[in-house]
């Protein structure tokens, strides 16, 4: 297996969200804009790369037993990491994105990679693996967040698209757009993309 | 008129009873006669006779073995051309005694005469061997042998006798006829049953859209004792046992169980009729009265019919087959069954046929159940049809026990009464058909 | 800064030392879970839970491969889809040595297609085999052969079967036919034989399943086999893979050499192979001597 | 009164999957089958509220007093990955029938982000430790109640025959936002 | 591969010890070099609103650190804003809890004699498309005004104030979260 | 041989078929359309006949070039979902936004699921919901009827003029804390039984008329599409809630009659509750589903942050359907025997 494709995998074939269903709580909880979208989807690339490579290097230092707990460990030190640093440097966005950046602790993402590939995986194919599928979450959460935003809010990015005050269609940056947008994403994706692939 | 009838689900289909106002006429000999062996529920008739054996009219062809099997008849006098497969109903074949038939000469022991013998010679226990004998089966279409019902187990208690004059059926005329030109010889036949059970009442059930018989019977039954007549709301499938019961005596037979534990026995008409004429007039099953109908057939009618007569051989004798007929219908449109070919001969359970042209005879196309919830409410089970055939379509027979689809007396009302069309019955049938092997299977274990 | 150092240490120190005594002590006094090798079988397994071994999916017959494995056999299990590869797999994982199995594949036993067999009926019901066969004999009026309807082709998980509307018979597609056997268990009318996929693809089967008299079967079914016996007498004496039975000829798979002499000499054209027959040679004699597939009739 | 807006204003209002988004995965994985979700959301209303209440503790007495809050994360988790161990453990020894019915859930409520969300959330809104507990079983019993209700609804599809690129998450995500969009009548029940 | 090593206990308490306090210096080193940022952080928002809403006004004062509170106005905050030592205007940060879901914060900018500098919109809940247009434009409309002269209500309360549309219950909360602000100025005097 | 059909029983059909269903309904829906064709004028009928065009489209175009199967978007079912989505928005909402809801309500509400019978939530009232959420203020602003009957500029007709329903009345007056009693006297037209019933007031498109309501009612109840359990269970358990209030306390809530007849309770009692693919499929879980849906829109109605809470009260009790379905069982025959 090539370094590339470890790289490359998570951004469609084996995007975390889109393909494997994973992380859903946060992907629907923090998407009702694209800048949210992309602030998560970068503080758990930071997590999972961070553990990836960390959990890889010291696999084989961790008796199986306490595995879990020793994973779940090293996950909760890089989210907090992650948190206080934003906490401290982006304050508007942590503040939006509110009590899931802690969440990420339990993302299925993280702990899935770091069960399925880091621990059988060496640093650098771990480390690979860790930003491929943390750019396809982002680019997932970003998409979908970027869609909500111009439908629900008139804007991307907070850029107006369409002028002042829009009338827009504000269900989609509410919670049952959060479910449907996606339902209909990972539809569009299972329908078109995944034939494809 | 206090007009009684069962409580949950029924429907009412277009009656259609063309061939009502027509008496009943005896239908020619047939040239050949094709007698099968199994007519009735239970093990085929064992042969006991061989190619090239003379028989007389009522002579024993075939003896019923073991215990849920009916004797069969020869309903005609001439040469056995073979025992050999011929074609039933559905297109598969089944041994059958092939008659020559050779002029109409019938066994001596049978009393011919017309007049009407009231006074039961028979004990109990000898009326029940002669309706053995005589090979009677249910002639209500489900075709049970009659004398099985009549031994009842040690412990049971039966106090009522139902005869099931109900013919809830549509086009289907045949009991009517039998009970306005031979109401005698039905009561007689129903003080034999209740002898033969010991019972001391008798309820015959008719359903209100047949008046003339209502009032025919109830001014006979007068001369009788213990036989009262009910009148029933009109209301498919009040002809079912567990309906008729219902209705009658508003007692329900459990689930899984038989009239018998609610202390009745059932009874059609016609079977009456021909214990009567077993039991009094030494006459075995061999003849039975044929509703002949259909919109566009040119002449209908109620022939006395000899089992084994070839069905187009009465079609002939009411004109031909019309054009643009597409389907024949062996028993009422609700139960009867589709015949593949008009070739195939009249067995005791043939109650009547009906003729059916395209418009008539083809399903409408399925659509997409709706839940209008309309099955659920025409079942007289109780059963919710529309869930049992979504889980015959997912295999899903163990859900399909646990929602009684076992129970199913597969009337027909939930198909009927789909607006979608869909093939509920069909895929009920199937349920249970495999829930019944689970439990075969669950009780092998 | 000391609180923000040490504080944290002896903390999280304190909850990692009670976390791991009482996962120790979890491990030690609880530990009869679920057997560590029925997720190795079945990650073995393809994971398709078409149920063609006769389990409720994969993991069903992971649970069974295991059992078995205790008791020392695991020979009468297998994964048709899988094939004798990944049983073979499992049996190197649990350290048991598993006979090979021979590949075998569907093939369908009626030739009835709208041609030989015309419609003489019409169904008008649920469009299920199962329901069919329980109300008639069929449209093509044959008590034996193939109803048309296909539920063959719905159980099919592999997408190998698809009808051809021509014919109005199923067609099975053997190179995406893992014989799990899901569709001969759903012909209401045993049509579909499991066979081996036989040597280089060569594979000889009578294409009729009807057991009525020859006359009889010809009435409506112009390919039936009539059980007149020519391929028994044409088959060759070592190798006698024909047998007649209830007016109908079976070739059996183990016996048969595929030398394709039965099927010239079929009156109706009932035996099918997935070869070219050798062209008939109406004065030869049937050879005495029978050699590996490749047999051509010595002249 | 207080008791009662939290209540159903966590049960219904605010329901923790429709419109919190905590607890999605259960939602999603555990709701084939409306007995299975059932046992689930019993475990869950167990668990739920004894880590809100040994959380709550530690966060009090442990965290705050040293000044050490941002500890909170990988204390809490720890925490409840250990408490959901040891409940396994005891309900093992003490109550099989309990355990058979609860026990194959537990190891999924590990991983349910409502469990750690909901502790977390229950410091952040400042409740006291009875509010905190209310809060929490009501939050668990919304939970169970949107699963339960979100189950019958599956159970009814499964017996329909779904466009197929929707068959699976699509449908679930899309059915979970017309529940989610059919709740949204409780807005207002209270604040 | 290498081996891993063996589940004894000794082996786990070690490596799960060793583990948690790497992590814990870890934490506590990134703590320790964000406390101060994260602490400036949340002033800084606090600040910035105060600034919005004294825009216009010069001051040389730190308006935070004069932060006081008036009695009888639970959870009002004023700051004032001040000129080489003189008030030249107050910051109020005002709530109301009769918004349609939940309470509504605001930060109300005075001028010594009562009149409406600025507002600006600190947190709040309401339904997006409705009540949400309280932070366009719309606000404006109460610059310039004073609560003790003009009739700070809405319009079909009797007052001037045009109500957003469709969202009467919000344009009434906003209003009553002036006029508490106003009150609370008014009352606490100008410091 | 000619090809003689073979089936099994029963060989007879009834009567009935899906499209006759349908169109029944959509002949039921008709006297309402008829008085908003008086009250609202060209608005009403173009909203309505948007909305319906919209979805038949919607679905004709899913079907034929999404799904690729047989097109059933003519058979009625589309057309009842569009025209009671019309009947359920203000006649001054912009085309577009009842276009989208009617894409919504057939793609999101219908199709997903694979078309007709298999939704969970009746698509009408996802469509309102979904509007409702989505363009709040062109939902909850109305026209005064009749006087805007022939208008088609809204902007103008409603400019500042608005006529609250009196249900959005009744509940921002409560909210301020007015007594009933002094609302009433303020607004007297509102709270007339006649003008309720004749449907003289604010409202959506096809709701405000119960006497129009009630004659397509019974025409389904005559014609035996519809069974009378759902709608007088409905309309009972949303007059036992506002009754008890009421006789608790008249001032503080209205009365039972005036819920009955104001607002969509009409509306959803007969045509939207009683929608077969999304209502119980016996007539034990119809009551329960009907007497939970009636209570539940007398508490949104009352305790609830929306005036009306009869579209949703049905939408959620759809969610429940299929619990009830699973445990409430129409009585077998002979499950629970009486030996009479």
């Amino acid at each position: 297996m090539s370094m590339m494709h470890e790289f490359t995998k998570g951004f469609i074939k084996e995007n975390p969200i889109l393909v494997l269903l994973l992380g859903m709580c946060p992907t629907l909880a923090v998407s009702s804009s694209a800048v949210n979208g992309l602030g998560m989807g970068l503080a758990a690339t930071a997590v999972l790369v961070g553990s990836n490579a960390v959990i890889a290097a010291i696999k084989n230092l961790i008796p199986d037993m306490v595995r879990i707990p020793a994973f779940i460990v090293v996950i909760a030190s890089f989210v907090t990491i992650v948190d206080l640093s934003m906490q401290a440097y982006t304050p508007a966005l942590s503040e939006s994105l509110g009590v899931f950046i802690p969440l990420i602790v339990v993302n299925c993402i993280i702990l899935a990679r770091a069960e399925a590939f880091a621990s059988k995986n060496g640093v650098l194919g771990s480390l690979l693996d860790g930003i491929g599928m943390g750019l396809g979450f982002t680019i997932a959460l970003t998409t979908l967040g970027g869609l909500r935003e111009i439908i629900g809010n008139g804007t991307i990015f907070g850029i107006a698209l369409f002028g002042e005050n829009p009338t827009t269609v504000l269900m989609f940056i509410m919670p049952p757009g959060a479910f449907i947008a996606l339902g209909l994403l990972i539809a569009f994706v299972n329908k078109f993309v995944k034939k494809a692939a | 008129m206090d007009l009684k009838t069962f409580k949950i689900g029924g429907v009412h289909p277009p009656e259609n009873k063309l061939s009502a106002g027509l008496p009943i006429e005896a239908a020619e000999l047939p040239k050949r006669a094709f007698i099968h062996l199994g007519q009735h529920l239970g093990a085929p008739a064992k042969p006991v006779v061989q190619k090239g054996d003379k028989v007389k009219v009522g002579t024993l062809i075939g003896t019923g073995e073991g215990f849920i099997s009916a004797s069969v008849h020869s309903s005609v006098s001439g040469t056995v051309f073979g025992i050999d497969d011929v074609v039933d109903a559905s297109g598969y074949k089944r041994k059958a005694v092939i008659i020559d038939v050779a002029g109409d000469e019938w066994e001596p022991a049978i009393d011919r005469s017309p007049e009407l013998k009231k006074e039961i010679a028979l004990d109990q226990k000898a009326i029940v061997e002669k309706i053995k004998e005589s090979g009677i089966v249910g002639l209500g279409g489900a075709t049970f042998p009659a004398h099985v019902k009549y031994m009842v187990p040690e412990g049971k208690k039966v106090d009522t006798l139902l005869i099931n004059a109900v013919e809830c059926e549509p086009y289907l005329t045949s009991d009517h006829r039998v009970m306005l030109e031979r109401a005698d010889e039905v009561l007689v036949g129903t003080q034999i049953l209740m002898k033969a059970l010991g019972v001391g009442k008798a309820i015959v059930g008719i359903e209100a859209n047949k008046p003339d018989a209502i009032e025919l019977l109830s001014r006979k039954a007068k001369e009788y004792t213990g036989i009262a007549v009910q009148a029933l709301k009109v209301q498919y499938p009040q002809g079912a046992e567990k309906q008729l019961i219902k209705a009658c005596l508003n007692r329900e037979v459990p689930s899984g169980k038989l009239p018998l534990d609610v202390g009745c026995v059932v009874n059609n008409v016609g079977t009456a009729l021909a214990v009567y004429e077993a039991v009094q007039k030494n006459k075995p099953l061999f003849e039975r009265v044929v509703t002949m109908t259909g919109r566009k057939l040119p002449k209908k009618a109620n022939f006395l019919v000899r089992v084994g007569t070839p069905i187009s051989q009465l079609i002939t004798a009411c004109g031909g087959i019309p054009e643009g007929t597409a389907k024949f219908i062996n028993g009422g449109p609700m139960m009867g069954k589709a015949m593949v070919s008009p070739e195939t001969p009249v067995t005791k359970g043939t109650s009547g046929v009906i003729l059916v042209d395209e418009s008539e005879a083809k399903r409408n196309a399925p659509g997409d159940c709706i839940r209008c919830a309309k099955c659920v409410s025409a079942c007289p089970m109780g059963l919710e049809p529309y869930l049992i055939e979504k889980q015959a379509e997912y295999a899903l027979w163990e859900e399909a026990e646990k929602e009684d689809a076992a129970d199913c007396m597969e009337c027909g009302c939930c198909q009927f009464t789909c607006p979608a069309a869909r093939p509920l019955l069909d895929n009920v049938r199937l349920a249970k058909a495999n829930v019944m092997r689970i439990r075969r299977e669950r009780s092998k274990k | 800064m000391v609180d923000v150092i040490l504080y944290p240490v002896i903390m999280l120190g304190a909850v990692a030392g009670i976390s791991a005594i009482l996962l120790f002590l979890t491990a030690k006094k609880f530990h009869v879970e679920e057997d560590p090798r029925i997720d190795t079988v079945a990650a073995l397994l393809p994971g398709a839970n078409c149920g063609g071994c006769g389990y409720p999916g994969c993991r069903g017959l992971a649970e069974a491969i295991v059992k078995a494995a205790d008791k020392g056999d695991i020979g009468g299990l297998s994964c048709p889809p899988g094939g004798s590869a990944a049983m073979k797999a499992i049996g190197d994982a649990l350290g048991m040595a598993v006979a090979e199995s021979e590949p075998m594949v569907a093939v369908l036993r009626c030739n009835g297609t709208h041609e030989k067999a015309p419609r003489t009926l019409k169904y008008d019901g649920a469009p299920k085999c199962v329901i069919a066969h329980t109300v008639f004999v069929g449209e093509k009026g044959c008590p034996n052969g193939c109803l048309g309807i296909g539920d063959c082709v719905t159980v099919c998980a592999f997408g190998a079967m698809y009808m051809d509307d021509k014919t109005g018979l199923p067609v099975i597609d053997p190179a995406k036919c893992v014989a799990c056997g899901a569709c001969a268990k759903a012909c209401p009318r045993r049509i579909i034989e499991m066979r081996p996929k036989g040597r280089k693809d060569r594979r000889v089967w009578v294409d009729c399943v009807n057991t009525e008299k020859g006359a009889a079967a010809m009435k409506y079914c112009k390919a039936a086999c009539i059980g007149c016996g020519k391929c028994v007498k044409e088959c060759p004496e070592k190798v006698q893979a024909i047998t007649l039975a209830n007016n109908l000829a079976y070739i059996d798979p183990k016996k048969c050499i595929a030398c394709g002499k039965c099927i010239v000499v079929c009156p109706t054209k009932a035996i099918h192979a997935t070869f070219e027959p050798p062209q008939p040679k109406p004065a030869a004699e049937a050879p005495k001597t029978a050699e590996a597939p490749k047999a051509t009739p010595a002249a | 009164m207080e008791y009662f807006v939290i209540i159903i204003g966590s049960i219904f209002v605010n329901n923790i999957v429709l419109a919190q988004f905590l607890g999605i995965c259960p939602f999603l994985g555990v709701s084939n089958k409306v007995q299975t979700s059932i046992g689930m959301g019993a475990a869950v209303i167990f668990v739920m509220t004894l880590a809100t209440i040994v959380t709550f503790l530690i966060q009090k007495l442990v965290l705050d007093t040293l000044g050490i809050g941002f500890m909170q994360t990988v204390v809490f988790i720890l925490v409840i990955a250990a408490l959901v161990q040891m409940v396994e453990i005891i309900l093992k020894k003490i109550s099989q029938p309990l355990y058979q019915a609860l026990g194959i859930f537990l190891p999924l409520i590990t991983t349910n982000c409502a469990v750690l969300g909901i502790a977390i959330l229950v410091i952040k809104k400042n409740y006291n430790l009875v509010q905190g507990v209310v809060y929490t079983i009501s939050i668990a019993v919304g939970f169970t109640f949107a699963l339960v209700v979100f189950a019958g609804i599956r159970e009814k599809l499964a017996l329909v025959d779904i466009p197929k690129p929707m068959r699976g998450a699509p449908i679930a995500l899309i059915t979970a936002g017309l529940l989610s969009l059919a709740f949204m009548g409780f807005a207002g029940l209270v604040k | 591969m290498a081996k891993k090593l063996e589940s004894n206990f000794r082996n786990m308490f070690v490596v799960l010890s060793s583990i948690c306090i790497i992590s814990a210096l870890a934490l506590g080193f990134t703590y320790g070099n964000t406390k101060d940022a994260i602490a400036k952080a949340a002033q800084e928002k606090q600040v910035k609103n105060i600034k919005k809403v004294l825009d216009g006004i010069p001051f040389d004062n730190d308006p935070a650190a004069g932060k006081y509170t008036v009695d009888g106005f639970d959870g009002l905050e004023l700051y004032p804003a001040t000129q080489g030592g003189q008030t030249v205007g107050t910051a109020v940060k005002t709530v109301s809890p009769a918004g349609y879901s939940g309470n509504i914060w605001l930060m109300v900018g005075f001028k010594p004699d009562g009149v409406i500098n600025a507002i600006s919109v600190v947190e709040h809940k309401e339904t997006p498309g409705l009540g949400t247009k309280m932070d366009t434009p719309w606000k404006d409309q109460y610059t310039g005004k004073n609560p003790g002269v003009n009739n700070l209500k809405v319009k079909k309360d009797g007052g001037e104030i045009d109500a957003i549309t469709a969202a009467t219950i919000s344009s009434r909360a906003f209003t009553d979260a002036v006029q508490k602000a106003h009150a609370a100025f008014t009352k606490g005097g100008v410091k | 041989m000619s090809n003689y059909i073979v089936s099994l029983s029963p060989h007879a059909k009834g009567p009935l078929s899906t499209e006759k269903v349908m169109w029944a309904v959509v002949i039921a829906l008709m006297p309402s359309f008829a008085f908003s064709a008086y009250f609202f004028g060209i608005r009403g009928i173009v909203v309505t006949l948007v909305a319906t065009i919209a979805c038949i489209l919607t679905e004709f175009v899913i079907q034929k070039y999404l799904m690729k199967t047989t097109v059933t978007a003519f058979d009625g079912s589309a057309a009842i979902t569009g025209i009671l989505l019309a009947f359920n928005v203000p006649s001054s909402i912009p085309i577009w936004e009842v276009i989208l809801g009617a894409v919504f309500a057939i793609a999101i509400g219908k199709m997903v699921f694979g078309g007709l019978g298999r939704n969970p939530f009746n698509p009408a009232l996802l469509g309102r919901a979904f509007m409702l959420v989505s363009f709040p203020v062109d939902m909850t602003t109305w026209p005064i009827p009749v006087t805007t009957q022939w208008t088609w500029n809204m902007s103008k007709a409603i400019d500042g003029t608005t006529a609250a329903t009196p249900l959005g009345y009744l509940k921002e007056g409560v909210k301020m804390g007015e007594s009933v009693t002094n609302l009433v006297a303020a607004s007297p037209e509102r709270f007339d039984y006649f003008n309720l019933f004749i449907g003289n007031v604010g409202g959506c498109i096809g709701e405000v008329s119960a006497f129009a309501i009630l004659l397509g009612g019974i025409y389904l109840l005559y014609k035996k599409i519809i069974t009378w359990h759902i709608p007088v269970f409905y309309l009972g358990g949303l007059a036992l809630i506002t009754g008890v209030l009421w006789a608790m306390d008249p001032t503080k809530y209205a009365d039972p009659l005036f819920h009955i007849l104001a607002g969509g309770a009409m509306l959803g009692a007969w045509f939207m509750a009683t929608d077969m693919v999304t209502s119980p499929m016996t007539v034990k879980g119809q009551i329960v589903f009907a007497l939970c849906g009636g209570l539940l829109c007398g508490l949104i109605r009352i305790f609830g942050g929306y005036p009306e809470g009869c579209s949703y009260s049905i939408l959620i009790m759809n969610a429940f359907v299929p619990l009830i379905d699973k445990y409430i069982k129409p009585t077998r025959f002979g499950k629970e025997v009486n030996y009479g």
